[in-house]
Formats: C-alpha cells, structure tokens, sequence
C-alpha cells in the first residue's frame, strides 16, 4: 500500500463516482460538470502514468474546450420542461445489464492475460518522452501520416460542423 | 544568506529529520509551508493590487484616490474587505447553491494556481514541470469554466448572457494565446519555465516582439479588461456574470481579477523579459524575486494605462479582432519563427537574434500597412452605410398617402 | 520531477481553501437574515419575467467549436515545438503544414462569413 | 507496486459505465458525453500499456494523440447535429428521432 | 548536375503548370498557355539534354541512367520507384519531346488565340465564331477564341506530365501510372466539348474500352510482381526472371507464366493503341478539339502501347528458340498484321479527312505490333520513332486545313462540313504552307522512297517479314502498304488538288504561324528521322549515316539482333507498292469534280482530251484495284467481316442466350425457382412482420443489439474458438 497506491484509488474512486453521476445526473448541467470532474481524474490517472502531456492535454482539451462544447450545446438545445419525465429510455435496464456484463467479462478476459500483473518498469530518465513523441510525430517512418491525416480530419469536422450548425439568415 | 528561501527550508528539512520524520512526509510538509508562505504572500500582494490600481486610476482620471484611510489610503484596501466580509451574503432564489458557491472559489484558486510555475528565481520556484506552459493553458481554461458556472448558477438572463460573452471572448482569445505561448517554446526548445528563462539571452521580447504583443493583447482580453471588458459592460448586461453576487463572493471575483492581471503580467515577464534575469542575480538567487515583480509591475501598470486609456469596443469587433487579426497574425509568426529558427540553427546567437527580429519587425511593417488600408476602406464603408436622415423624396410621399 | 509534481499535486488541493475559508469567515460575522424579496433575481430595474433560459444563438456554438478545433491542433504543434532540435527542416515543414491545413480552416470560416458576429 | 491491472480494471469500469450512459440515457447530449467516457477509457488503456508494457516505444501515446483528435472532431460534429435537429424538431431526445427507419 | 537527377525533374514542369494553371491562372488566356509552354519547353530542353548525354556515352544498355527511392513499404521490404534512360527511352524520349512541344505551341493557334471573344459561344461547345467590324465598318465573321481555353491547357499539361512519367519510368508501375494519367486525358480531352452529346458518348466509349484493356493488364502486371517480386526493368528483364518466368507453368492452357503475363500486357496495349477488336475508340476519339485531340490519341499516346511492348519484349520473346517466336508473338504477329490491313481498307472508304488518318494510324501500329510480332524489334521501334513524327504532321496538318476551310465557311455562311475532304481542293493554293507539310506527311507515311522517313522505318519491316520469310505477313503488310499509299494520295488530292470545291474552300486561308511553324518542324524530321535507321549494307548510300536505331537502339535488348541482310525483294516490294499506291490515288482522285466544266479545259483544250482519252486508264485501274479496294474495304471487311461475322456471332449467342433464358424461365425459374422463392419471400415478410418491432430507428437500440452480438461473436470466437 503505497503512496501511489493511495493516490491512484482515491482518483479512481472520485473518477468512477463522478461517471456514475453524469449517467445518472438529472440536470444536464450537473452531469456536464460531473463529466469535468470525471475527465480531470482521468487527467490524474495520466499523470499517475507519467504521461504528463497527456495529464495537461486532457485538461486543454476536454476541460477547456469540449465541456464548454457541451455546456453551450446544452443551453442551446434546452427545452423548458425538460426536467420531468424519465432521463433514461425504456430500454435503460438492458443496457445496464449489458454493461454489466462486458465489465464482468472485460476483466474476466484480462485475467486470463499473462501480462495481467506486469510491475510498473521504470522509466528511461534521460529521455524528455515530449521529446521523443514530438519527433515521432513529425518523422516520415513513424506517424506523420496519422498525424497530418488528424489535422485534416478536424479540418473536415470544422467545416462539416460549421455548415450544418450554422443557420444561414436569409 | 543570499538564498534565504532555500536556506530556511534546508533548515526545516534538517529539523524535522533529526525528529525523525520520514523524508516523505518532509518533502510534503516543507511543501505545505512553501505553498501557504506563497499564496499568503500574493493575497497580501492582491490586496496591495486594489490600492495600486484605485491610486492609478485616479491618477489617470486627475484624481486623489484614496487618501483617508491611513497614510495614502493604504489601509483603504483593508477597509474594503472588512466591509466585504461584514456584508451579508444573499443568495438569489433558483439559484443552484452548491454551483454558485464554488464559482467564486473557482475564480480565485485558478489564478493562485498559475503561480505554481512561475520561478522567482534561479532557485526559488513552485515546481518546474516539463509542460508548464500547457499547463498554464490547461488552468486558463479552467478559469473559463469558473465563469461559465457562475453566470448559470445565478438564475439570471443576464448573469448568464454575461457568462457567455464571456466565455465566447476568452475562448476567442486562447487561440492567438496558446499560438503566441507556442513561439518561446520553439526558441527554448522545452515548455518549462525555467528552461525558458535561461534560454532568455537577450530576452525574448528583443527576439520575437510581435509574440509579446500578441500575448499581451490577448491577455488583456483575457482578463477581461477595458477595452475588452464585454463581460461586465455595465450599459449592455446590467454587470455581468457576477451581477447576482455580493459580499466576500463578489469581493473574491474582484480580486481574482485584480491578481489575473498581474498573473499574466508575471508569466509575459517571465516569458518575454527574462523572467527573474538581471544583474547579480547569480549571486544573490533572491534579488531575482524583486527583479521578476519588478518587470510584473511594469506590465501591470501598461495593461492599467491601456484600461484606461481605450473605450470599450463593441463585441462583433472584439471576436472579429481575435479571429481575424490576432489569431491570423500569430499563424504567420508562428509559421516564420519556426522555419527561420531551423533554417538559421547554428548561426551565433547575436546573429539569430538579429535575424528573428528583422523578421518580426517586417512582419509588424506589413501588418501595419495591411491594416492601413484595411482602416481607409473600412471608414469609408461605414460612412457610406450609415446615412443621416435623409429628407424622403416627394414622389415617395405621394406613394405613401396613395397608400 | 516527482516533487514537481506532488508540489502541482498539493496546490491543486490548497488551492481552493484560501477563497474558501474567505467565504467561510462572513458565515460566522455577517448577518443573515434573507427574505423573499432580497433574494428576488435583479434584472434590468423591472420584474423578471420569463424563463432564465432564453435562448441562445447558434452563433456561440459555432465560436466554441471553432476554437476547439483550433485549441486541439495547436497544442498537437507543443511535442513539435519541444523535440525541434531533433528535426530536420522536413519534419519542421511538416509541422507547417500542419499549421497551413489550420489556417485553411480559419480561411474557410472566414469566408462563409462564420466569423461575423451577427 | 501497483500493476498493470489496476489501470485496465479501472479504463475497463469507465467504459461500461459510459457504455450505460450511451445506451440507456434519452437526452442525446447526454449519449455523447457517456461516449466521451468511453473514448477517454480507450485512451487510457493506450497510455497504460505503453507505460507497462512498452515504454520504450511511443507508438501508445501518438495512438492517443489520435484518439484526442478523433475525440474532438466526433463531438463538435455531434453537437452539431444536435443542434440542427434541435432547430428542426424542437427536441434532442433521442427515442423522439426516430427517423432512422424506412 | 547529375543526369539521373535531371531525369527525374522531367516530368515535374508539366504537372506543376496543370496545377497552376488550374488553381491560379485559369482566368487570364495568356498566362495560362505562357505558363504551359514554358513548362513542357523545360522538359524539351531536359529531353534533348538527356538525349544527347545518352548517346555521348557509348554504353548507355550496359549503364542506363537510373536512381531509385523507396517509396512504400512492402512488409519488410520497399517497393521502389525511379527513373530510367535506356536507349529506347532515348529514342521515345526524343519524338515525346518534340510532338509534345509542337501540339503546344500548335494549340494556341488552333484554339484561336488572339481573336475575339464568341458572340453567343457557351464553355462546352466549340467556338461559333464572332463577327467583327473591321475598318470599313463592314461586318464579317471570324473564328472566335475556345471558351475553355486554359483549362484546354491544363489538360495538355497533365497529359504531357503523364507521357514523361511513363517514358523515364523505371519499372511498370510508375509506367502504368503514366499510362492511367493518359488515359484520363484522353478522356478529358475526347469529352472536351461536354455539351455535345457525341462527345459524351465517344468520351465514356474510349474510356471504358481502355478501361477493359488496363485492367487486364493490371491483372498481367499483378501476377509478374507476384512471381518477379519487383516491377523494375532492371529486375524483371534480368535473365532469372525470365528463366523463372518461362520455367514457372500456369494453369492456363498450360502456358508459361511468361506467355500469360506477355499476353495481358499486350491487351493493355491492344486497348492504348486501339488494335483490333478494341479499335471502336479510337475513330470516335476525333470528336475532340480537332487535331490536339486527336493527335494525342493518334500520334503520341497510342504510340505508348507500342512502347510499352517494346519495352516488355525480352518477357513476350522470353523462352523462344532462336528464330522461333513464342505463342504471345504469334498472336502479335497476327493481330498487327491483321489490324494493318483491315484499317487500312477502311481508310480508303473514309471522307472526313481526320478519319482517315484515325485509320491510318490503327493500321500503322498494327505494322508495329506485327514487326514486334516477328521479333523485329529494332524495326519496331524504328517506325515507332519516324511514324510519331509523321503523323503529328499529318494531323497538325488536317487541323490547319480544316481551320482554314472553317475559316472560309465563316466567311462565307455556306454550310458545308469543314472535315469533309470532299468539301475542299484546291487548297494547295489558299495554304501553300500547309499543303507541302502535309505532303511530306503524306509522302513519308506511304513510304516514299530514299527521301522519307517513313520509307526506311516500313522497308525495314518488310525487310525483316522477308527475312524470316514469314509470308503471311509480309504479303498482308505489303498490301496495306500499298493502300496506304493509295489512300494517303486520295486524301492529298481530294484535300490540295485540283479546285475549290465549295466557296468555304475557295475561301480558306493559311493558319497562324503558331499553327504553320509546328508544321515545318515535323516536317524537318518527317524527312530525316528515317536517315537515323538506314542499313549498314544498302546500295550506294548505305553507312554513309551510321545506323543508329540498329546499333543503339538495338543495344536495349541483352542479345542485341544482328542487322538482318540486305534483300533487293522487299526493296522492290516496298518501292512498288509506295509509288503504285500514290500513282493510283492520284490518277483516280485528281479530278473528282469533273461533274461541273473543268476550268482547265479551255485554257489547255487538247491536252485536256488527251487527259481525257488516258480514262480507260482509269478504268481499268478502277476495275482492277479501286473497286476491289472499295469492295474488299465494304463488303469484306465492313459487312461481312465487321457486320456478318463479329455482330453475327455476337447475335447468335444473344439468340441462343435468349432462347436458353426462355427455356430456363418457363420450366425451372417460375416453377421451381420462382415457387421457392415466393414461399421463402412470404415466410420472410411474416417474420418480418413479426420482427419489425426491433426497427424502431432509435439509434440506442441499435447500438444495444450491435454490441450484444459483437460481443457475442468476439466472446464466443474467443473462448470456444481460439482456446488452442
């Protein structure tokens, strides 16, 4: 039981628990920001992994901008009177036991995974893994490809995006 | 004794060793320490902050300020928060408690947090992560969330329309931010703040002056400032997102504020003006404190000349300024900045100081006669778009009483 | 490095207690004594009327998501930037085109007029 | 020393419970943020096992990067659409958009 | 520089002016055809230096000029990419080059650059003209400028960056590649027009007919990577590889691997350079901007089929005993041989002037396809060579003609068809320039002896038929030659001869100097491209030019031919049907219009008679060659060949498809077929009347039944099936 231990389930827990109430929540805006809270513990788990720029990146990016996203699109798609009336569909009891039993499953599967228990290695301390991804990112024997190909996926969804939310004034 | 920072807490570490604490436990506890003494030392600065600008502003105005309370008023400050803190708190009906209490907290602890990697000197710093500028970013945005949380918890048209302006200004203005922060870390090669201000021979504002401006500018719209202060503009939306707060809460905003201003001004200081570098620094680590507050005050008083020297504009122009101009602006810079930097790698720093600069200043050149033009065309648009009332011609008047 | 991070780690905790305990103190020595019509929601000087939620233009959708799109490529361009002393000048004229492929979609928005705050 | 498992148990948790969300919740915005969580449990489970398994190679973290981006193109293009519909249909509720049949 | 380097860059200046073209300067005319001759006259100046380096180093065969880059990973090897300068590649590179250069710089006068905008002309159809004051204010028409004009250019842009790409390609890939890029532009050029629906079909006609071809020969290109493991020349023209593909047997028919693959790669080339049956496009192709169109599906880019056979011979002649040509030869032999006949009969029978040449050149590449037939590869490439040259002319030429005649029929609002040959005569006159370009054109493709090029590149051919005494086809090419001649001095004669036929001709005039001067420099090599091939041992001036085709060109193959020997019968043969044919065409053709008086008639009145009385001459010609020209080219090979047996035989199948469908119909489809077929339709819609309930259109429930059945499969696959 140490230290890193005690962070990693306090995070895990607080993380799992904020999950629960933004499927649960019943006010979109508390479950938006359930989520944020959600996402900053993922955030943790990043750092816990060593993964700092991912730490900061979550945060950047789902913090800074998909939650407010989403917080815009809530207040814009609100309808009065949506509090009342069921927030799950008829079919909730299905899928929660679906969900149930993949979880169930998934970590059965993992179990059964030689490298199940691997122990945490340690990590190259001379190497800046910034560094390291910024290169791979850009080098044609790794992942340039993906990597141009990612801006012109978002290229293609700011303007897929932007025609139809835009409402032309006529 | 040049270090006295370091100096007291190797003393504690040692203290509480020879106790026989853990050095775990002591690595946190000196942590603790560092931080209160830190957030303490920045809450007084805060409250100083409301004195310095209420005398400014005066001053800008051909006013006293306040000059009851103390010598100078400097006691004013002390004053208002024991006003604030006597106030009652009310809390408007609708409200979501729990959201509406915590956005203030919001508002004020995000901006003590970005003092975390902020190094005051070559010794003396929070925490020196390796992603320290995206982490500032990373806060930044949280901030944002602070203010989102506020303007709908307060159940209120326009605590929440406020909110929004807001939200869409500072979103509008974390782009040309984050490109503008982007340019000292190609220099630097590493997105710590220390490793940046070593990096800083000269100082980046000498190298790149255009990303200093955009940064500058951008922050001020950041924080929310005259010109850019949309988000209380008192004659549009009564007073914001905080329009339905009062008390300690309203007061925490105030001075949230007040110490983002002089947040940012640190991190330009520390990002462009070489941070904590001056004279005899490496001597006496401490001096570099002084230094950085120095250079922080000094920018802080500019962004003070700035609010007070500008009307506020209007918000079509404010976004329009962020899209069109600043964002468009750093593209390039960034574009230039990056391939002159490899093209130019190996060259003696004098001369690659030189280079950047000439780029940046025809960069500037260029922008200024675009914007030249742009200005003539566009005044010229305006005056034609908006006539005076025109006097309707007789033939139209028959059409309406036929009518 | 570590202590860096237990440093960011703690101030994430502390943080918050210092407003905190400033909206604690009114608690204990400001007055309380709320009434129905304090708390009443102030609007323009008249009576609120209407729901809180009006509604909102699309407009801000469009900027947010604009800006995501934005936020997310350049924080891509931070490992870039950072490992630039280990690329040669292709890999760095990949990272702009990468930043040329950002500014085809400001151009875009720019053009369809998206940028217009109307 | 903490393993491997914890972090697959717990990305694993996460993803059914957005999984649930997904599924079961009506508000379409509401559908969207359990596959936020879902997306975000697939990106750990990448950093996770280019941390354990092999951290020597970056492949995990440039496959994140990815994911990241992936992420943000499906929200602003769902929202999007949530939006249009909303204009349409006055509604985001998605048992009412049933329009997805012949 | 380093030549390989320079190799490289050949192709870059076009594509880089399609793309500018395109992208930026698609609005200014000028600009845009500045930007694309600038373009391709750097790779002219690159051609011609690659050329000439080539043929300074003695041993180009041995060391061609190459370098390679990877370019993508196959598994854990890299498939390369690069280019390649081998004598043939000099020799193509060279007539590439200059045809290419000439249809620009040709173009801008055809598409009338300069003149005046269309009164009422619409982007997808051919300029109607405008009319113009001139200074004594009166009014006349005059060709208007081509609406489309730069992006005319562009295409010609990409399609010249296609050719280069296939010529310095250093393995079949890339040269497919080239190949494909080609075939765009011919499809984009033929449905130029776009608002013609003929254009349209013949557009989507002649793409899809080499669609049928390429895709064979992607299927050939596909099983030689799978055996060779490479697509380099280098690599798979090595002698392993082809022992290997000879040795390697396939289950078709029990052929070698190499016969299989030779054949594919010849269907790719029947399709480019329209051989028969897959000639129907070609004819269709002149639906194009005249002549550009046209000569680039005439003169340069079907010539890329031959290429590409030529190039790919050691693999056909792979595993032929000496002397003994393989299966793949043999149908060559066949198909060529047989093409240059039957198209040659049909050109005779042709009146627009753009078709006959269409004809001509089908049969002309059959004459290639057949020299390659029987292993005269030299002979080949050879014709190859001069014919590029020659027929650029030629069409050059029938544009500028047909310009001018438009040109008059503008002027003078008669109506007639500017392409009919019978419209015109009497042009020698009007366009002097034109007609005596035209007539070395003519001249050299119907082989006019000792002076023309396209003498010693047929003779060869001849030459080497006799040689291996492979009479079939010496006899089939010998008479085609003969029509060749006969038809080529019908076009000359109908077209410059004689007089106006129609006022449009009468008042045609001479095309721009940006249409004439293109004409003059093919015609230079029209003359001396053939000098560059004469044999070592012909009489008096044989060696006197050294013998470049043979010892340098030649030099590709690993076993170079030996020159073959002189022979004085195919000499003869050759000089024979050369100068019958062009006796024949003009005296027939020389005065068609004897219908109305004959102006030369008074002026000369006895000798006129005496003319006249030379008619049972003609007659008799007429009886022994024209009608059985006329007869064989209609009845033959028109309706029986074409109608009767092909259509026959198709119909046929349909006919007996057709009545085997009825029989399946009425006793097996609707009793049984049908009968189960509506118990399982009505048992379907019963459960999916029952089922229609999972449909709701809510996206949850799909996602819900997705998962449980993905997850079902993965799990069940897991557990039950991948436990070892």
């Amino acid at each position: 039981m140490t230290v890193l231990h005690v962070i990693f389930l306090v995070t895990a827990v607080v993380t799992l628990g904020a999950a629960v109430m933004v499927v649960t929540a019943r006010n979109l805006i508390h479950s938006a920001l359930w989520l944020i809270l959600s996402l900053f513990g993922v955030a943790v788990i990043y750092g816990l992994l060593s993964a700092a720029f991912f730490a900061v990146v979550q945060v950047v990016i789902y913090i800074g901008a998909i939650a407010i996203l989403m917080i815009f699109a809530i207040m814009l798609t609100r309808r009065v009177k949506q509090d009342v009336g069921s927030i799950v569909n008829k079919g909730w009891w299905l899928a929660g036991l679906l969900a149930l039993v993949l979880f169930t499953a998934l970590v059965w599967l993992f179990s059964t995974w030689s490298g199940f228990r691997t122990p945490l290695p340690e990590l190259a301390t001379d190497v800046d893994t910034i560094k390291v991804l910024g290169a791979a990112l850009v080098s044609p024997s790794h992942y340039v490809l993906p990597f141009e190909v990612a801006s012109v996926l978002l290229l293609a969804a700011l303007i897929g995006a932007v025609v139809v939310a835009w409402e032309r004034k006529s | 004794m040049s270090d006295p920072v370091n100096f007291i807490a190797e003393w504690l570490k040692s203290l509480m060793a020879n106790i026989g604490l853990p050095t775990g436990v002591v690595v946190v506890i000196i942590t603790l320490i560092g931080i209160v003494v830190m957030a303490t030392f920045l809450l007084v600065m805060d409250i100083g902050l409301v004195w310095f600008e209420r005398k400014m502003v005066a001053r800008f105005q051909d006013r006293l300020g306040p000059n009851r309370v103390g010598p100078f008023g400097l006691i004013q400050p002390i004053a208002d928060i024991i006003k604030l803190l006597i106030k009652e708190d009310i809390m408007p009906q609708g409200a979501d408690k729990f959201i509406f209490n915590i956005a203030p907290i919001f508002a004020l602890a995000t901006v003590l947090l970005l003092w975390a990697v902020i190094p005051f000197a070559p010794t003396i710093l929070g925490s020196d992560i390796n992603v320290a500028v995206l982490y500032i970013v990373a806060i930044g945005a949280v901030g944002t969330l602070g203010i989102i949380m506020a303007g709908w918890a307060s159940n209120n048209k326009y605590a929440l329309l406020g909110a929004f302006r807001t939200v869409a200004q500072m979103v509008a203005y974390e782009v040309p931010i984050v490109i503008a922060l982007l340019v000292p870390v190609i220099l630097a090669r590493s997105m710590g703040m220390q490793a940046i201000v070593e990096a800083q021979s000269p100082w980046y504002i000498f190298v790149i002056p255009l990303a200093a401006f955009i940064l500058f500018v951008a922050s001020i719209a950041e924080i929310g400032r005259t010109p850019f202060d949309i988000n209380e503009a008192e004659s549009e939306i009564v007073a914001g997102y905080h329009i339905e707060y009062t008390g300690m809460k309203f007061g925490l905003f105030y001075a949230g504020e007040l110490l983002h201003a002089l947040t940012v001004s640190a991190i330009i200081a520390t990002l462009f003006l070489g941070g904590w570098r001056g004279p005899f620094v490496d001597q006496v680590p401490i001096l570099g404190v002084f230094y950085l507050f120095l250079k922080s005050f000094l920018i802080y008083y500019v962004i003070m000349w700035v609010r007070y020297s500008f009307p506020r504009i209007r918000i079509d122009q404010m976004l329009g300024f962020s899209w069109k101009f600043l964002t468009p602006l750093a593209l390039i810079l960034l574009i230039v900045v990056a391939i002159l930097s490899k093209v130019l790698e190996g060259v003696s720093p004098p001369i690659f100081a030189l280079a950047m600069l000439a780029a940046n200043l025809i960069i500037i050149g260029v922008t200024v006669t675009v914007l030249r033009v742009y200005a003539r065309v566009e005044r010229k648009r305006v005056g034609e778009e908006r006539p005076l009332a025109v006097v309707p011609d007789p033939e139209l008047q028959q059409l309406i009483q036929q009518e | 490095m570590l202590n860096d991070w237990i440093f960011i780690g703690i101030f994430l905790l502390l943080a918050p207690i210092f407003p905190a305990a400033a909206l604690v103190i009114p608690r204990l020595i400001a007055p309380r004594k709320p009434n129905p019509l304090k708390s009443e929601t102030y609007e323009c000087g008249v009576e609120t009327y209407g729901e809180t939620w009006v509604q909102f233009k699309a407009q801000y959708y469009i900027f947010a998501l604009v800006f995501l799109i934005f936020d997310i490529e350049v924080v891509f361009l931070y490992p870039w930037a950072v490992a630039f002393d280990q690329l040669p000048l292709f890999a760095v004229m990949e990272g702009v085109l990468f930043i040329l492929i950002l500014v085809a979609g400001l151009l875009y928005t720019w053009r369809k007029g998206i940028l217009e705050w109307a | 020393m903490i393993s491997l498992s914890y972090f697959l148990v717990f990305a694993a948790a996460l993803f059914c419970i957005g999984l649930y969300g997904a599924m079961a919740r009506k508000n379409s915005v509401a559908i969207l943020m359990g596959i936020e969580l879902m997306l975000n449990a697939v990106v750990i489970n990448l950093i996770a096992f280019w941390r354990f398994r092999t951290p020597e190679v970056i492949t995990g973290q440039a496959f994140a990067v990815i994911v990241f981006a992936v992420a943000a193109a499906e929200v602003a293009v769902g929202l999007a659409l949530f939006i249009a519909i909303y204009r349409q249909r006055q509604t985001i509720a998605a048992d009412e958009i049933d329009l997805l049949k012949w | 520089m380093e030549s390989s380097t320079l190799v490289w860059l050949l192709p870059a200046p076009p594509l880089l002016a399609f793309f500018l073209i395109i992208f930026l300067t698609n609005r200014s005319k000028g600009l845009s055809h500045t930007l694309g001759i600038l373009a391709v006259l750097l790779s002219f100046i690159g051609s011609m230096v690659i050329v000439v380096l080539g043929l300074r180093s003695g041993h180009l065969a041995e060391e061609p000029f190459t370098s390679v880059i990877n370019w993508f990973p196959t598994g854990d090897t890299w498939f390369q990419i690069g280019v390649w300068v081998d004598p043939l590649t000099v020799a193509t590179l060279f007539f590439v080059a200059w045809t290419i250069l000439m249809i620009f710089i040709y173009s801008v006068g055809y598409q009338n650059y300069g003149q005046p905008k269309g009164d009422h002309d619409v982007p997808g159809l051919p300029p109607h003209g405008a009319t113009e004051k001139d200074e004594h204010g009166h009014e006349h028409r005059v060709p208007s400028i081509e609406p489309m004009y730069s992006r005319f250019f562009a295409f010609l842009a990409l399609f010249s960056f296609g050719m280069y790409v296939l010529v310095v390609s250093n393995n079949l890939l890339t040269l497919f590649v080239g190949w494909e890029i080609m075939g765009l532009c011919s499809y984009l050029l033929i449905g130029f027009w776009y608002a013609k629906p003929s254009a349209r079909a013949a557009a989507i006609k002649a793409f899809l007919t080499t669609r049928v071809a390429d895709v064979i020969m992607l299927l050939g290109l596909a099983y030689l990577y799978y055996l060779a493991g490479s697509l380099s020349y280098d690599v798979i023209f090595s002698e392993e590889t082809l022992h290997l593909l000879t040795e390697t047997g396939t289950p078709f028919l029990g052929l070698s691997a190499a016969v299989v693959i030779g054949i594919f790669l010849f269907i790719g080339t029947i399709g480019k350079s329209a051989q028969w049956p897959l000639h129907v496009w070609l004819p269709d192709a002149m639906e194009g901007p005249t002549p550009v169109s046209a000569m680039i599906h005439a003169a340069t880019m079907v010539s890329a089929g031959v290429y590409l056979v030529i190039r790919v011979f050691p693999i056909i002649s792979a595993g032929a005993v000496h002397g003994e040509p393989t299966v793949t030869m043999n149908i060559m032999a066949f198909i060529g041989a047989f093409t240059g006949l039957f198209a040659a009969t049909i050109a005779v029978t042709q009146n627009d002037i753009k078709r006959v040449l269409a004809y001509s050149t089908i049969s002309q590449l059959g004459y290639m396809i057949a020299a390659i037939g029987i292993g005269a590869y030299v002979a080949a490439a050879f014709h190859l060579f001069t014919h590029a040259f020659f027929k650029a002319l030629l069409f050059l030429g029938s544009g500028s003609v047909i310009h001018g005649v438009e040109h008059g029929v503008l002027h003078t609002d008669e109506h007639v068809d500017p392409q009919d040959m019978f419209n015109m005569g009497g042009l020698r006159k009007k366009m002097p320039v034109t007609f005596w370009t035209f007539l070395i054109g003519g001249l050299a493709l119907s082989g006019f002896p000792l002076l023309t090029a396209g003498f010693w590149s047929k003779d060869e051919i001849l030459a080497d038929a006799f040689a291996q005494s492979n009479w079939a086809v010496f006899i089939t090419l010998a008479f085609a030659a003969l029509l060749t001649a006969f038809y080529t001095m019908r076009q000359i004669t109908l077209t410059f001869l004689g007089q106006p036929r129609t006022e449009a001709s009468k008042h045609a005039v001479e095309s721009k100097w940006t249409m004439t001067l293109p004409l003059v420099g093919l015609a230079v090599f029209a003359i001396g491209a053939g000098w560059l091939g004469i044999t070592n041992d012909f009489p008096i001036i044989g060696g006197l030019l050294p013998n470049y085709m043979h010892d340098f060109v030649g030099e590709t193959l690993a076993e170079h031919p030996e020159a073959i020997r002189f022979n004085w019968i195919p000499l003869l043969t050759s000089l024979a049907v050369a100068f019958g044919g062009l006796f024949l065409g003009w005296l027939v053709y020389r005065n068609v219009s004897a219908g109305e008086a004959d102006p030369l008639e008074k002026p000369l009145g006895p000798v006129y008679s005496l003319l006249k009385n030379k008619y049972y001459f003609d007659e008799l010609y007429d009886f022994i060659f024209v009608r059985p020209a006329y007869w064989i080219s209609r009845n033959f090979t028109y309706l029986w060949l074409d109608r009767r047996i092909i259509d026959g035989f198709l119909h046929g199948v349909a006919r007996v498809a057709y009545s085997l469908g009825g029989l399946f119909r009425n006793y097996i489809d609707r009793p049984i077929v049908n009968g189960f077929g509506d118990f399982v339709g009505e048992s379907v819609k019963r459960l999916g009347r029952g089922a229609r309930f999972i449909q709701t259109g809510r996206i949850q429930q799909y996602m819900v039944m997705a998962l449980v059945i993905a997850f079902g499969t993965l799990f069940y696959y897991l557990f039950f099936l991948a436990q070892p």
